[in-house]
């Protein structure tokens, strides 16, 4: 092709993606996301996440539940008894002690259970921040997700088992149901799309994953409670009208699998502030 | 218990007063330690009111007093606001949400050493100019900024 | 028309038994499995929502790419399924549809049943000039009739389209509206006419 | 009793820029809890602090703070090692006190 055809055609193309974006008014968009931006840093400085991981750190190292251990004397996230540093960004990852895949609440209700004697169904009963109650667990996590601030993601996918709870995350996230024809693939698996005013990752991707693995655990300015992924994939489903998911159940574990997996290599920055 | 509290700290004898009150427990120490709280600006359901009440009626605008905020709010319930006034002796900043049910958010005095700045977040029921008052030499100087608050998120 | 949805209904099975699971490793067939595992029904949100019908399960399956001659076929079976207004007419209150375009609730396990939902329009559309925070995972539908035309043939169109999305594009991310029961017959009156009512702000401003 | 609060305290130049989060609900009697009744207001009304001993900050807050507070102040003459201390009452009377030291930037 000669050059000027060449251009002709990438000048052809210029004014069709024009075309398409002149569907939007694209001015608005951008102020709005801008604006937004701007204002994250300064949201991200001081956020109040850090209050949920002073509370955590002292769940950790306290002796609790029927059987009066503490975690930090119990509990190994994959690190070693006790590790914190670097645990969050390695999961969810297989654990040999129960041949299974865990995302780390599960696997810190997992230890809160078998070390501490606390019951699994109370903990599932309430599972989610409320106004006036933050549950141990999601406290637990912030702390935890603390301890890997600043490092890289890292969810191994080496055991048979993370490589197939990292498929079945990919297929659940693109299963369509529901009256209202949703999969999570309906909201986050385009670029630049929002709901309202909420830009919308899109979560198939290595830098949109990231936003889900690095907002979650995160504070939530709706309602001022701490969140941890487990809501958040809850929170998805309930809205994209499907029944309800387990709390810590095998479904979660893989799509955290499948997203974690996704934002491998990059460097974890949160927990987060989401709006 | 406001009347008993002003009275004990105004009056001459407050100590012993106090040391009486708190004695026969009348008075939780921490109540007795606070500051005043301006009970009738902060119930001020208008800003003229409120001014009123800080003793800033009919400030003067001025371009010395900045405020950082959005100009959208990414959530009504945490909107960021920066304040600095940089009118010399400024000695006093009170923050108002306008069109808030109660216009005056908070109040600052500053001294020894601390620079007329704060930085804190705000609850914004709507769309609604921020306005900042920055006291100096017993004037008043104001300046404002809208900040708009839209629907966010799924609403579902 | 009987015949045609008979023929459809076998093409689906046909074309949904080419992907049926044969081997180890078919993680489509095992996620749905286990989340109907791990999925319980709350409040309206039953555990058959987890059930695909023919379209879904097709487009779940094609990653929304469905083979051109099969859709066609669905298409024209989801078309046959829509109800056309009783009275004949298409247009209702442009301003009352402007309170459903905004209203995001309904159908989830927190929404009671029988109350009254909204079509959440504005999470994915620009629509009336008044409202700067809308979505734009669907098109900007500002000045919609003023662009395309108020006639009878696209008062046709926009029900339908609101009634059932997927009989003019079988995997579209909108909702069926009608065919799913989550809004009335009333409201996607309303809501025709906030896009097609010459005198909705839509048009008008 | 109340979490504590997270303090940060940075010099710059001879400026420290004091940070502070508070655990507190902020409640404005507004809100109706999950059975409909309203919850009572709730929030901190007074805050101080004070750095080497002296306050530099006092501060009288409404409803309309953030939940989980957050304040950002600057003292001039400060030095590392300075003491900040901060304080504050509620509408219940709860209160609590936390401090750091001023960290060379």
């Amino acid at each position: 092709m000669s050059r000027p055809a060449r251009s002709i055609m990438a000048l052809t193309a210029l004014a069709l993606a024009a075309g398409v974006h002149g569907q939007q008014p694209p001015a608005a968009k951008d102020r709005v996301t801008a604006d937004f931006e701007k204002f994250r840093a300064v949201l991200e400085e001081d956020n109040p996440a850090e209050l949920f991981e002073a509370k955590g750190e002292e769940l950790w190292k306290a002796k609790r539940g029927p059987k009066k251990a503490s975690l930090a004397e119990t509990c190994d996230l994959g690190m070693g008894v006790g590790v914190v540093k670097g645990a969050y960004v390695r999961t969810p990852r297989y654990y040999p002690d129960v041949d299974r895949v865990m995302d780390i609440e599960r696997r810190i209700v997992h230890c809160m259970v078998t070390y501490q004697g606390f019951s699994e169904k109370e903990l599932a009963k309430k599972p989610f921040s409320s106004l006036d109650r933050t549950p141990d667990p999601v406290s637990l996590v912030t702390y935890v997700a603390g301890g890997s601030r600043g490092m890289k993601i890292a969810v191994p996918q080496k055991h048979p088992k993370e490589r197939e709870a990292y498929a079945i995350g990919a297929e659940i996230f693109a299963v369509r149901a529901g009256p209202w024809d949703f999969s999570c693939t309906t909201c986050h698996g385009e670029d630049g799309k929002r709901i309202r005013t909420q830009n919308l990752p899109n979560l198939a991707t290595h830098d949109g994953s990231l936003k889900a693995y690095q907002g979650w655990p995160g504070y939530r300015m709706t309602g001022g409670v701490m969140h941890t992924l487990q809501w958040r994939m809850n929170d998805c489903f309930r809205q994209q009208r499907f029944p309800e998911p387990g709390y810590v159940s095998d479904s979660i574990t893989a799509l955290l699998a499948y997203l974690g997996a996704t934002a491998n290599g990059h460097v974890y920055k949160g927990p987060g502030i989401k709006r | 218990m406001d009347h008993l509290r002003r009275m004990l700290l105004k009056g001459a004898g407050a100590s012993g007063a106090l040391a009486v009150a708190l004695a026969a427990g009348l008075l939780r120490p921490s109540r007795v330690l606070a500051a005043e709280w301006n009970k009738a600006a902060f119930g001020a359901a208008s800003v003229p009111d409120a001014l009123k009440a800080v003793g800033a009626s009919g400030p003067a605008d001025s371009k010395d007093v900045a405020i950082k905020a959005p100009d959208i709010a990414e959530n009504g319930a945490v909107v960021p606001v920066e304040v600095d006034s940089r009118i010399p002796g400024t000695t006093e900043i009170a923050v108002l949400v306008d069109k808030n049910p109660l216009p005056l958010a908070a109040s600052f005095t500053f001294s020894n050493g601390a620079l007329p700045s704060v930085a804190l977040r705000l609850k914004m029921g709507k769309t609604s100019n921020v306005r900042v008052i920055a006291k100096a030499g017993g004037k008043s100087y104001a300046t404002a900024k809208e900040v708009k608050v839209t629907i966010g998120g799924c609403g579902g | 028309m009987k015949s045609n949805a008979i023929l459809s209904a076998a093409a689906a099975i046909l074309a949904a038994s080419a992907f049926l699971p044969v081997h180890a490793g078919d993680y489509r067939s095992e996620a749905l499995a286990m989340m109907k595992r791990d999925f319980h029904p709350r409040g309206i949100a039953g555990i058959d929502r987890l059930d695909q019908d023919a379209v879904q399960a097709i487009c779940n399956r094609t990653s929304d790419k469905p083979p051109e001659a099969l859709a066609k076929i669905l298409q024209r079976d989801q078309m046959d399924a829509i109800r056309w207004p009783s009275d004949g007419k298409y247009l209702g209150n442009s301003a009352a549809g402007e309170k459903i375009a905004q209203r995001g609730k309904g159908m989830t396990w927190k929404d009671k049943a029988g109350a009254p939902g909204g079509g959440g329009c504005y999470n994915c559309h620009q629509i009336g000039p008044k409202e700067t925070s809308f979505g734009t995972l669907g098109p900007s539908l500002y000045q919609f009739g003023k662009i395309r035309g108020y006639g009878i043939e696209n008062q046709k169109y926009v029900w339908g389209k609101i009634w059932n999305s997927k009989a003019t594009n079988l995997c579209s991310n909108m909702p069926r509206f009608g065919h799913s029961g989550s809004l009335t017959e009333a409201q996607i009156r309303d809501l025709t006419a906030l896009l097609l009512d010459p005198k909705s702000p839509v048009n008008s401003q | 009793m109340a979490d504590p609060m997270k303090i940060r305290a940075r010099l710059k130049g001879d400026t420290a820029d004091i940070r502070v989060l508070m655990s507190h609900p902020m409640e404005t009697g507004q809100r109706k809890d999950a059975a409909g009744k309203l919850v009572p207001a709730h929030y901190i009304q007074n805050i101080s602090i004070t750095l080497a001993g002296k306050t530099v900050v006092e501060g009288q807050l409404n409803t309309a703070v953030s939940r989980n507070p957050v304040f950002g102040f600057k003292v001039k003459g400060a030095k590392a090692g300075d003491k900040v201390v901060i304080h504050w009452v509620d509408t219940n009377g709860d209160q609590r006190t936390d401090e750091t030291t001023v960290t060379a930037g």
